[in-house]
């Protein structure tokens, strides 16, 4: 049709629609699936959804209108992306999801997806066995309208509440910021001296609640679990500060989606529905095998 | 009057320069600008900030600010969402009420209605001021927000709803169709009746206007109840164009309607200003997003470019309207 | 007869001041009555609260033989009791038309707004009141008194009963008060009750059938105004008896302090017609100099570009005391020994909430300065210092300066220029609204400065203070001098005759 | 002056009996309120909001309005971050220069008020409303933000920076010190000199004080530039205590000082105000943060509650001064 022609006789569009890049964790994945697009030959423009996934729409209908060829994307919304990519499947341009999963079968080509839920899990059972089954402990939530922020509370819940002597004295939301982390933690302290361990829902408010136990003089007491696998706290890993994170490898992710672009070009068809890249828990033991999010 | 026209064309004037430079420099730079594909784009892309801003414009002409549109819009999306999935169930009486998407678009308009109401009433009955009135309920209505949603969206509202969003009548898409619908109405309103006129004499002296017998507070809660309304109206759209209720839709969305505002050569201390102009600057807003996209701009380059597009266009109006 | 309004006993308190204390008043239908009395005497508040706007007051008002009690201005309006307001409340975004008819518009059968008709309308109002502006005109574009006959206009448009007027004439020149007088007997004649408030007297005696004079809250006296003469009336108003001081004429002065030559204004509106064009004339030292003109000769201008107000349309040259000098800003003609008391008030003037101390104070901040640092103590000698001289009426340093009757926030302004020692005080319209004593006190301040050798401009649309206080007098017609006269020469004849455009004469 | 005084008297009045009400109820709702470490936490944590505070009051002195107080913050800290760790390098003239705690730190405090510099020249020289020039800042810094740090937070700054965040001197902490200077210095610079006379004289009537020979232009320029600079020690405050500059440090800042200036009595169209009732208001809303999270109110729930507070400490505000 006249899409694949005007396409083949020069360079092909990718877009790289990403959820915000208000967090590094995103810029990595970001730039790292556009630069692979560009080592493979291609255009590739980043577009920053800002969180927002009206604003994701308006992305998906400039890109489509302005000639891209494929979409490497990180939902904003599981379920709000959805119809979104319908859109760009409306308009026979190929989406690959990375990261965040949309709930959804056949309207992506294929997801890459980091399974937070399972990641979580995995770290959750981890906690249970660093904590020895027992004490006090606090969560410390993301964005609360943010469903990643839900799907890694709930997998770490789905572990840690079968075990009822593990209390958890306080659940409160800190935007992924690590200043508003470290704040709520020095609060939460005045409370709950005696707490045994905290679980952030990403690496940036795990270095806040950190920052805020050294500051308490608690940093040795009290163990911190995060997720991410962000720089920072992998050195911290290393340095036992913190316990263990959840490593999601952005840059795997990034360049298996920009790859599967390729190779649909290329005139491949017959992607796996989802590749889930797992989260592997990174911790004081298994640190050596890992550098910041992940390897290349 | 004619002084009204008269500023009307010089507001027209000035923002239409500005977009059709724009328009040009983007169709000159770019392949895909200047299709009918991506004409429909922009127009789409703009109704919800076209009716926020309409509704802005009102209060703005009363020399107020509406900080709480983006949250209303929310909470109206997520409401007339939730009514639709899952109806009120009162177990305890055994009650349950069920919702048609006309049923929970007038609640969730109605809700917008009231929302804008209580900033109208604490504006006027308590002499809060505007910013400090909306700013508090642009945190309420977003906290209330998540405790409806729990903080997840809510999905899969059926197809009338998803039509509002996406469908097209007679070669238009229902967001534009929706959001012209309410720019006549809101232009009617401004410069043909005497609500309107009411509008741009209590932005112009609130002091003589009592004075001269206009009841102030009325209309002031009425430009607040009709900019809660409006938001609701862009509530349904966001909504119905993703199918989906987002908890966290439209955040700071008050600050791209009042640049709509701004640019559309109304001013913030009340009495002046347009809805056509508003139109325009929520347009112009439009195309530049449309257009940094085009040309391949940086995100990052994007928010410095916006910021002095905002900055230059605020200040040739101000210079050409020196002259007057 | 029987009384069209009745107001028994009222009394209203602000906090802190008692405005009025039971005050009566009788208004019949076909008569004028003019309330009198010293600034803050308490006839503003009275209209007031006789037409809806205050309506927390104790007191009965009996309004054809039947209690009412407004809630808002609208209901005093719908039962045809109209005020023309000692302010102007106009909307300044909003054309001539549309501010007359604001809150009555005339509407279609479509219920939208009737633009032709309310045009129309207003052009007949207009040409009754000769005022040659369009009705499509904005407000903004209007000068004060040209503001203020719409604001008369506004109240004739409805069909109503009783018609206050708090001080009409401030702004307004001789030709158009002839013309709203004209106005009032016409009203008078189809027997509508008229209550005039003025601080010129001569009007009154021109213009009312009783008078009622207010001092302090209360009345102190009433009665038709043929049995009464000005020299009673301001006593009562005074409490004691007051002269208007007549100029003395004194010798020429030899010095120039300020040389003006061919100063000319452009008006970036209409290049053709400037606002100022070729003024010349020099100020001596100590001399008062009157401007006399009418409404939009340009007299404000004048000031204003002496003032560095428009530093990019000037033209000419200004030189004080012998240097010649160009002023960008206000600031650097304040420096060079400029001061300017502005014709409005409000707007200009004071920083309504901000004490009476510190309004005082703005000008000569360093004076109340010690290492850097403001002083309490030095600030609070300043206050005592020109409360004293001035005889301010203030309670207290710290009264906000907005809750000040007019006149005694004039002292205040005049006060904070005085502390500067300028050597040129610019006056535009320093009596404005002012009551006769308080007037006095300004004359006398006036001349006092003069002695200390502290050059005076006046400007003034009343020919009786011109005449009174100015050594020489300028009469200005459309942004250029027509006339001078020196103080012997000057009468109100050929003032009069010099400041009409001579295309009118023709 | 005694005016003054009164004013602050009667700010100090309102904002201190809803103090005392709160902290008296979260001391007797929690074990943990009413104790010398949570009165250091607290105070700590509002230093950044003080600071940023008591630049919006003198802006909201003068009658305007600063959003973009958030992103200089983190435009700043962002810098100081960068140049500490980095230095700036000109590789084609074979250039490095480094930079010690000290200079990074000036470098940054410059940048701040360079930016409230360029806020204060477009609204004095192009007559463009606070709102918007400082909208287009909030738009442009951010951008810059972006740009300088690529996304990436900027981290492991070294100890001589991280003292000023989280060290101790005679038994207070580093914030408090540098927060209560700030306090300090704007309380004698607002209530003794002859700048803070201008200031509250601008907000008051700007015609007057123009003719008054008060230069307006100069004074407003100043108030922006100096609001930019307590904005950049905000940022040094957050990067400091993080050892980490975040690109995204500071968004919404600007509500958070708007409200504790108005929760702090001063009147948004100027002339009214006291430092010390906004530093009342900040410490409210710190102590209303604080409290929710001492009784583990659901995040849901807490924005409603912080939206009403607001609300009412502006309503008893206002019905008290009604009596005046
Ligand atoms: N809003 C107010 N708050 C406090 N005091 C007020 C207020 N309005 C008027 N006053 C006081 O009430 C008294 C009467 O004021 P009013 O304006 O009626 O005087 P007036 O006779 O109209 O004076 P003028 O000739 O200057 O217009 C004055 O002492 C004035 O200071
Ligand atoms: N901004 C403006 N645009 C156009 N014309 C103006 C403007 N300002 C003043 N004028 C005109 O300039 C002339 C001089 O006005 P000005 O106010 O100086 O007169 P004035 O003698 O001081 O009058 P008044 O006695 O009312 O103070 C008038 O014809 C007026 O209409
Ligand atoms: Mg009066
Ligand atoms: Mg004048």
């Amino acid at each position: 049709n006249e899409k694949e022609n005007r396409s083949s006789d020069q360079g092909k569009k990718v877009a790289v629609i990403v959820s915000t890049l208000n967090n590094p964790w995103f810029v990595v994945l970001a730039e790292t699936a556009a630069n692979q697009a560009r080592k493979l030959g291609y255009q590739a423009t980043i577009f920053d959804s800002q969180n927002n996934t009206a604003l994701e729409t308006d992305h998906f209908e400039n890109a489509i209108s302005s000639g891209y060829d494929a979409v490497l994307f990180n939902p904003t919304d599981a379920d709000g992306s959805i119809a979104n990519v319908k859109i760009a499947r409306d308009a026979s341009v190929p989406v690959f999801c990375m990261d965040r999963e949309i709930n959804a079968n056949d309207v992506a080509v294929s997801q890459i997806l980091s399974d937070s839920y399972a990641g979580c899990i995995a770290i959750g059972k981890y906690f249970v066995e660093k904590l020895n089954k027992k004490g006090k402990y606090v969560e410390i939530l993301g964005l609360v309208g943010d469903n990643n922020t839900w799907s890694r509370s709930k997998g770490f819940h789905a572990v840690v509440d079968h075990y009822p002597e593990l209390k958890m004295v306080a659940q409160q939301n800190a935007d992924f910021d690590r200043n508003k982390a470290m704040e709520v933690m020095e609060s939460i302290l005045q409370v709950h001296p005696d707490i045994k361990g905290v679980f952030c829902g990403n690496d940036g408010m795990a270095m806040g609640a950190y920052q805020a136990l050294v500051a308490a003089g608690k940093d040795q007491q009290v163990m911190v679990f995060g997720f991410d696998g962000a720089s920072d706290v992998i050195t911290s890993i290393q340095q036992k500060k913190i316990l263990a994170t959840g490593m999601q490898f952005p840059k795997l992710i990034a360049k298996t989606a920009a790859n599967y672009a390729h190779e649909y070009f290329e005139g491949k068809r017959d992607f796996a529905q989802k590749v889930p890249v797992t989260v592997e828990m990174v911790n004081q033991e298994n640190v050596n095998d890992y550098e910041a999010y992940g390897s290349n | 009057m004619n002084s009204i026209k008269q500023s009307i064309n010089i507001a027209k004037f000035q923002s239409l320069i500005a977009l059709f430079v724009l328009c040009l420099g983007l169709t000159l730079m770019t392949d895909n600008f200047l299709t009918p594909d991506n004409f429909w784009n922009v127009m789409r892309q703009i109704s919800v900030n076209v009716c926020i801003s309409v509704g802005m414009t009102l209060v703005v002409l009363t020399a107020g600010i509406d900080l709480s549109v983006g949250s209303i819009l929310a909470f109206s999306g997520a409401v007339i969402a939730g009514l639709l999935k899952h109806g009120i169930g009162i177990p305890a009486a055994n009650l349950f009420i069920g919702f048609t998407p006309l049923g929970a678009v007038i609640m969730g308009l109605l809700l917008g209605a009231a929302l804008g109401f209580v900033n109208g009433f604490t504006i006027t009955r308590f002499k809060v001021p505007p910013f400090v009135a909306t700013l508090a309920m642009l945190t309420m209505a977003r906290g209330f927000t998540m405790l409806w949603t729990k903080g997840h969206p809510i999905t899969g509202l059926g197809e009338e709803l998803k039509f509002l969003g996406t469908g097209w009548f007679l070669g238009i898409p229902m967001p534009v169709w929706i959001s012209g619908l309410v720019v006549l109405i809101a232009t009617v309103l401004t410069g043909k009746t005497r609500f309107g006129r009411y509008v741009y004499a209590i932005g112009g002296n609130e002091n003589a206007s009592r004075l001269s017998g206009i009841p102030t507070s009325k209309v002031k809660i009425w430009v607040y109840s009709l900019a809660g309304l409006l938001a609701a109206v862009g509530g349904i759209l966001v909504t119905a164009r993703l199918d989906s209720a987002q908890p966290n839709a439209g955040v700071s969305y008050e600050l791209d309607a009042i640049a709509a505002v701004v640019i559309g050569g109304a001013s913030l201390s009340g009495g002046r200003g347009t809805i056509i102009g508003t139109v325009l600057g929520a347009v112009i807003i439009g195309v530049l997003n449309n257009g940094l996209i085009l040309l391949n701009v940086s995100p990052f380059w994007q928010q410095v470019i916006k910021g002095l597009v905002i900055l230059l266009a605020v200040i040739i109006d101000k210079s050409n309207k020196k002259g007057e | 007869m029987q009384p069209l309004l009745e107001v028994q006993q009222i009394t209203k308190r602000f906090a802190g001041v008692t405005a009025l204390s039971a005050v009566d008043l009788r208004l019949e239908g076909g008569k004028v009555t003019a309330l009198i009395g010293e600034n803050g005497a308490g006839k503003s508040t009275l209209l007031k609260i006789m037409s809806g706007i205050y309506t927390d007051y104790e007191g009965i008002i009996r309004y054809k033989d039947e209690e009412v009690k407004f809630s808002r201005p609208r209901d005093a309006q719908d039962r045809g009791i109209s005020i023309i307001h000692q302010e102007l409340n106009l909307i300044p975004y909003l054309s001539v038309a549309q501010n007359i008819f604001l809150g009555r518009e005339l509407i279609n059968s479509f219920g939208f707004l009737d633009r032709e008709r309310m045009i129309q309308k207003t052009k007949v109002l207009l040409e009754k009141l000769k005022l040659e502006v369009s009705p499509t005109a904005l407000i903004s574009s209007l000068k004060v008194g040209q503001q203020q006959i719409i604001e008369i206009a506004k109240s004739l448009l409805v069909e109503s009963e009783v018609v206050f007027m708090d001080e009409p004439t401030s702004a307004i020149g001789e030709s158009e008060v002839e013309v709203l007088f004209e106005i009032i007997k016409e009203l008078k004649a189809e027997g509508k009750a008229i209550v005039y408030i003025s601080h010129k007297l001569d009007e009154l005696f021109a213009l009312a059938d009783d008078f009622v004079v207010l001092r302090d809250g209360r009345v102190v006296g009433q009665g038709p105004v043929r049995e009464i003469t000005r020299g009673q009336l301001i006593t009562m108003m005074a409490g004691r008896e007051v002269m208007i001081s007549k100029k003395s004429i004194k010798n020429k002065p030899v010095e120039k302090v300020l040389e003006v030559r061919n100063m000319t204004l452009q008006n970036p509106g209409n290049p053709q017609r400037p606002l100022l064009s070729h003024i010349n004339f020099s100020l001596g030292k100590g001399e008062v100099l009157g401007i006399y003109g009418l409404m939009g000769a340009g007299r404000t201008e004048l000031c204003e570009c002496l003032f560095g107000l428009h530093p990019d349309a000037l033209s000419g040259t200004i030189a004080l005391d012998g240097r010649i000098r160009e002023f960008k800003s206000p600031i650097q003609a304040i420096e060079a020994g400029m001061a300017l008391v502005p014709e409005d008030r409000k707007k200009d003037g004071i920083v309504p909430g901000m004490s009476v101390g510190k309004n005082l104070s703005l000008t000569v901040i360093d004076k109340i300065s010690k290492f850097g640092l403001l002083n309490d103590t030095l600030q609070s000698k300043l206050y005592d210092k020109h409360v004293a001289s001035l005889k301010i009426k203030v309670s207290h340093e710290d009264q906000l300066i907005r809750n000040l009757s007019g006149g005694n926030q004039q002292k205040v302004i005049l006060g904070k220029w005085i502390e500067r020692k300028p050597l040129v005080l610019m006056l535009d319209e320093p009596t404005r609204g002012i009551d006769i004593n308080a007037k006095n006190e300004i004359y006398e301040l006036i001349s006092t400065l003069n002695k200390e050798g502290i050059s005076v401009l006046v400007i003034s649309s009343e020919i009786p203070e011109i005449l009174a206080i100015s050594d020489r007098i300028l009469v200005m017609s459309e942004g250029q001098i027509s006339a001078e006269f020196s103080s012997e020469e000057a009468t109100e004849n050929n003032i009069m005759n010099a400041c009409i455009p001579e295309h009118i004469n023709q």
